[in-house]
């Protein structure tokens, strides 16, 4: 049987199927379906420094092939977090991901510091969430934005530091880079595209933030494509995700440059997707003969022109 | 288990209305798991997300479930295509559903269109003791009257154009009405105006709500309502902790 | 009977159905299905001006709600268009737009010179092209670029001027500003968003250019969202156009601010597709008692904050 | 009407092997412009893009279209699970097929797996006078032999482990063959060793190919194909100027 094990940063996944933050909640609700440890890893919801109510409903609207999602962040805030559920998360046999946000570089700076004290394994720096105000995005479209902020957390954080790219960019592989350079030691990607749906009966936008974050099968492509040129670019591994629902797709994003990935949307459609990407992916590995996971990153072969 | 999903064998199918459709499924564990007014998410192939659907009927001891349904879009029209024999992809059984409390309390139970179904399971366990309210648009889209009246039921039903029963508002039949105990579902301003009447009369009230969903099990946060909670408002979850609500903690907007 | 007419840059359509560039060839292909009076206009191939042998294939790719397409601009060029496919187009009582694309800010205005002089309708700038080594998208994804190029453009074209945006930027409605200030008279919006696919058999990406354009029902709320940003931002028309396919799409697009519409991926599910739309929107006009199709541009009503 | 799209019934449907299937379906108007060699689209519910499908027998007194496909994804196993009374959405006839000139002349069909179906309409015109050599990977592929035989057509089959027929490369069984013309259809690598043999020997050989779909009929340049005329390289398009191309005008990748 082929091995599934990779190792990013320093830390050991079981597998490289990661649960994506914010469709998973912090995890006790799949727990129902199957042991969380037949994940690799959690990328818990998005917190940050203080509690956020999120966004007023509705926050979900479905397009073609995909969703629109404007949560806009409802968390309990980090401390919750530390006290409420990382105790029984660190219990499931998984790995950890806290992932974070922040309106300023300080409230990242605080919680990764905060975080850094606990046994989270990992943190996910969200500069590319597309339905809040303040921080968010704003932070991950340019590069100085991201040099700066993610230079700014790397000192004030033990863990390994991911960062999380946004894909409403023109050139994601510089934005790649600038992470790189300023410290970022695995970079995962893509958070969502910005979208829109409008209910034509009411003429209003579906979401009451008037738009949301596309994910789903329907991003495949674009997601396919940018973490094939990020890989080009940098060196650090890059947890890959955006519309994986099979595990067709999870080879995919393995040879286009991804170390791990990470699935979100593909749980609402099936709450077992994760165990049928993980089987269908041992079968394909095991069938071409291929002993580790790991030997898929980046093997694709492109066209020379 | 809490809910699970499984593939469920179509078993029976009628068509009630125009747009309305019955369904009846082998549900196993899902259905011996399954209280009155909790949901199910149920797959239709090539759509992202689920669509959830509130469970109408529960039979533990043949473990099925029934579902009544409107078609408003491509996923209720594929649920509805689908045929005996067929099975539909279900996760189930989600959410609060009501709580029934002592059934030997007077109950009354207000239903409007496509909300009345979601009553049904709930009104059976008050036999004789509940009266049910349903309106609806016009006689044509009248339904499940027979299927409350064969759980012992006395059904009141209202329509908007006078075509069957009271000529106006559901809403209305409450008035000459004595109760323990209010369960409403159906449109906002149906709901809101049984919670006013509640209010005033000082009975507890619970109402099924609706919200666009997309992991139905309160993982995604998406389908976010306003509550209330000793003075203090934030968002909870239609999936987690409703569908059903007292209407005590439910916050209306405008 | 609601009106369908729309009238764009002083040029007039008889609705607001149009047919988007490369996926109708010169017309004569889908003419076998219908008249192609039954279209408001057609937007012709992109040209170039010498003829263009095109990518090598594969240049299609399937991709969830979808797909990917490198053609590579294949053309035989502004002259033997206008010899050999505008006469016989001109003669079938629908809107014709010459769609131009260069290697250099030279060959645009050549070409839009020499159109200047025949009977198009419309020049629609190509530079969002994302297939293209030289040209194209490279226009189009930076301000100053967009701003160039349709102000040199502008200066030899005697026609109306349509731009036509690349969604690969991090803010279209700046890149619009500034092709509106440069005298473009009319917005088509967006172009294909770039993306790959990889086989997992054979490792290669299935498009033989490596990445290629996405489009089709996918793209739909991501060109909801950016037509709705540029109609907030820019006072010229926009003809709207991404992912199209059912009425509901393209009541949709105009209320986010198009005032007309152009459709390519559904062709190629549905050559029928366009008479089904305007039936569908015909239906909704009259049903909705709207008296005219231009009621609805823009009428989306945006939530507050 | 030189194509068109229509609903199209299906009558019959066969399973040939492990994942080939057989399909008939009334097509009218569709049935009767057909032939041999050209090919349909079909819409697949929830796919942007049509699959393209060889024509494999005409009967254009019942107008009926016969397609002979192998399951190789989401799509063609979705055609594989219609049934008969179902329809299917067919944009048809397309491209150029084979041009047969004379059919007193001694032809060779050359047919590889899945690409044996296209030749059985166009050796049917041929009937004594075709020569069908078919390969297969071992004798549970082989399909469609008595077909040909039912057209009067002499068939030699190959297979890859010598479960059936001669043990070796379809193509060597030309080797003893003599032919006036040379049909062909399957897997790049027998195409271009058709080809060479067919240079060799001087005979007129007509190949189908093909490519990556999206409009089907010739408008969005993207089933492109390396040709060349007059000593002249350029892309030509197979939807529109094949499937069918004589060989000569072909060029071979590497
Ligand atoms: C807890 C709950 C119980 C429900 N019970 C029933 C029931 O018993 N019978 C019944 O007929 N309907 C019920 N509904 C409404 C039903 O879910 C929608 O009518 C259905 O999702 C529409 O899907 P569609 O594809 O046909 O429409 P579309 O409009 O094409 O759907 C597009 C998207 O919007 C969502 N959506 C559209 N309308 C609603 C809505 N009213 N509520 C939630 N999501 C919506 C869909 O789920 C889908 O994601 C219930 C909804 C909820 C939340
Ligand atoms: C002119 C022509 C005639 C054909 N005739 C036959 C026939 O008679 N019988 C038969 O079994 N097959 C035939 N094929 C191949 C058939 O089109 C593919 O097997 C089919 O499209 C695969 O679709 P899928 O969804 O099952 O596979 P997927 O791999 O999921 O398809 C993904 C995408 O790739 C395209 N694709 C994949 N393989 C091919 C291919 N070989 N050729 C073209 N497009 C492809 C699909 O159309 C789709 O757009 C023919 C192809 C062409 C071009
Ligand atoms: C409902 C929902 C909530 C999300 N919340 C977060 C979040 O809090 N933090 C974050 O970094 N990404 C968030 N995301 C983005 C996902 O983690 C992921 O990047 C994106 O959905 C693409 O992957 P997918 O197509 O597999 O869902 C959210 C996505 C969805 C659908
Ligand atoms: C096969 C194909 C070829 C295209 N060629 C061109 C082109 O030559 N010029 C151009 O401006 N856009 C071209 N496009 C982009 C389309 O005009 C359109 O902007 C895009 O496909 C989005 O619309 P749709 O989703 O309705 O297809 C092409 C698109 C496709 C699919
Ligand atoms: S739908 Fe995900 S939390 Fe309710
Ligand atoms: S598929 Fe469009 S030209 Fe051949």
């Amino acid at each position: 049987m082929a091995d599934l094990q990779v190792n990013i940063a320093g830390v050991a996944f079981q597998n490289p199927i990661i649960a994506a933050s914010g469709t998973f909640g912090f995890g006790r609700e799949y727990g129902e379906f199957y042991p969380l440890s037949t994940l690799g890893g959690i990328s818990c919801k998005g917190i940050t420094l203080a509690p956020r109510p999120g966004n007023p409903p509705p926050r979900i609207a479905e397009t073609p092939g995909g969703m629109l999602n404007a949560v806009g962040l409802q968390n309990p805030g980090v401390e919750h977090f530390i006290k409420n559920d990382l105790p029984w998360l660190k219990q499931q046999g998984t790995v950890i991901i806290a992932n974070i946000a922040g309106n300023t570089p300080e409230d990242y700076c605080q919680m990764a510091e905060r975080l850094s004290d606990t046994d989270v394994d990992m943190i996910e720096l969200n500069i590319s969430c597309p339905n809040v105000k303040q921080g968010g995005v704003q932070f991950g479209t340019s590069c100085s934005g991201v040099e700066g902020i993610t230079a700014a957390v790397r000192r004030h954080c033990k863990k390994p530091l991911m960062v999380k790219l946004s894909p409403n960019v023109s050139d994601i592989a510089e934005i790649a880079a600038a992470a790189e350079s300023a410290g970022a030691n695995v970079i995962s990607m893509i958070n969502t595209l910005t979208g829109m749906r409008i209910d034509i009966n009411t003429r209003r936008p579906i979401i009451r933030n008037n738009t949301g974050g596309l994910s789903g099968p329907a991003l495949l492509p674009v997601a396919i494509r940018m973490v094939s040129q990020v890989y080009q670019r940098v060196k650090i591994p890059i947890i890959g995700m955006g519309g994986i629902s099979k595990w067709q797709d999870a080879v995919e994003m393995l040879l286009a440059g991804a170390s791990a990935l990470q699935i979100g949307t593909a749980f609402f459609t099936d709450p077992y997707a994760p165990v049928k990407i993980l089987d269908g992916l041992q079968e394909y590995l095991d069938k071409n003969h291929i002993a580790s996971v790991t030997e898929l990153t980046g093997e694709m072969i492109p066209w020379q022109p | 288990m809490k809910y699970d999903v499984m593939l469920c064998k179509i078993i029976a199918k009628k068509q009630l209305t125009a747009d309305i459709f019955d369904l009846t499924v082998e549900a196993g564990e899902l259905a011996k798991a399954a209280q009155p007014g909790q949901f199910a998410h149920l797959y239709v192939p090539g759509k992202t997300l689920r669509r959830p659907i509130s469970i109408c009927e529960i039979n533990r001891a043949k473990e099925t479930l029934r579902f009544v349904f409107q078609i408003r879009g491509e996923g209720t029209a594929w649920i509805a295509g689908a045929c005996p024999g067929e099975t539909l992809d279900i996760l189930a059984p989600l959410g609060n559903g009501y709580s029934l409390g002592n059934t030997r309390q007077k109950a009354v139970f207000v239903g409007g269109g496509i909300g009345v179904p979601p009553l049904l399971e709930a009104a059976k366990h008050f036999g004789q003791n509940a009266t049910v309210l349903t309106g609806f648009r016009n006689e044509e889209s009248v339904i499940l009257k027979e299927d409350f009246e064969k759980n012992g039921n006395r059904v009141l039903v209202a329509t908007d154009d006078g075509s069957f029963g009271y000529h106006g508002l559901v809403t209305d039949l409450l008035n000459d009405l004595k109760f323990d105990v209010l369960f409403a579902c159906g449109p906002s301003p149906m709901l809101k105006s049984v919670c006013k009447i509640a209010a005033a009369r000082g009975v507890p009230c619970q109402i099924s709500l609706e919200e666009r969903m997309a992991c139905g099990v309160g993982a995604c946060l998406g389908c976010a309502c306003r509550l209330k909670k000793d003075g203090r408002e934030f968002y909870g979850h239609v999936c987690k902790d409703g569908p059903v609500f007292d209407s005590e903690t439910v916050v209306w907007e405008g």
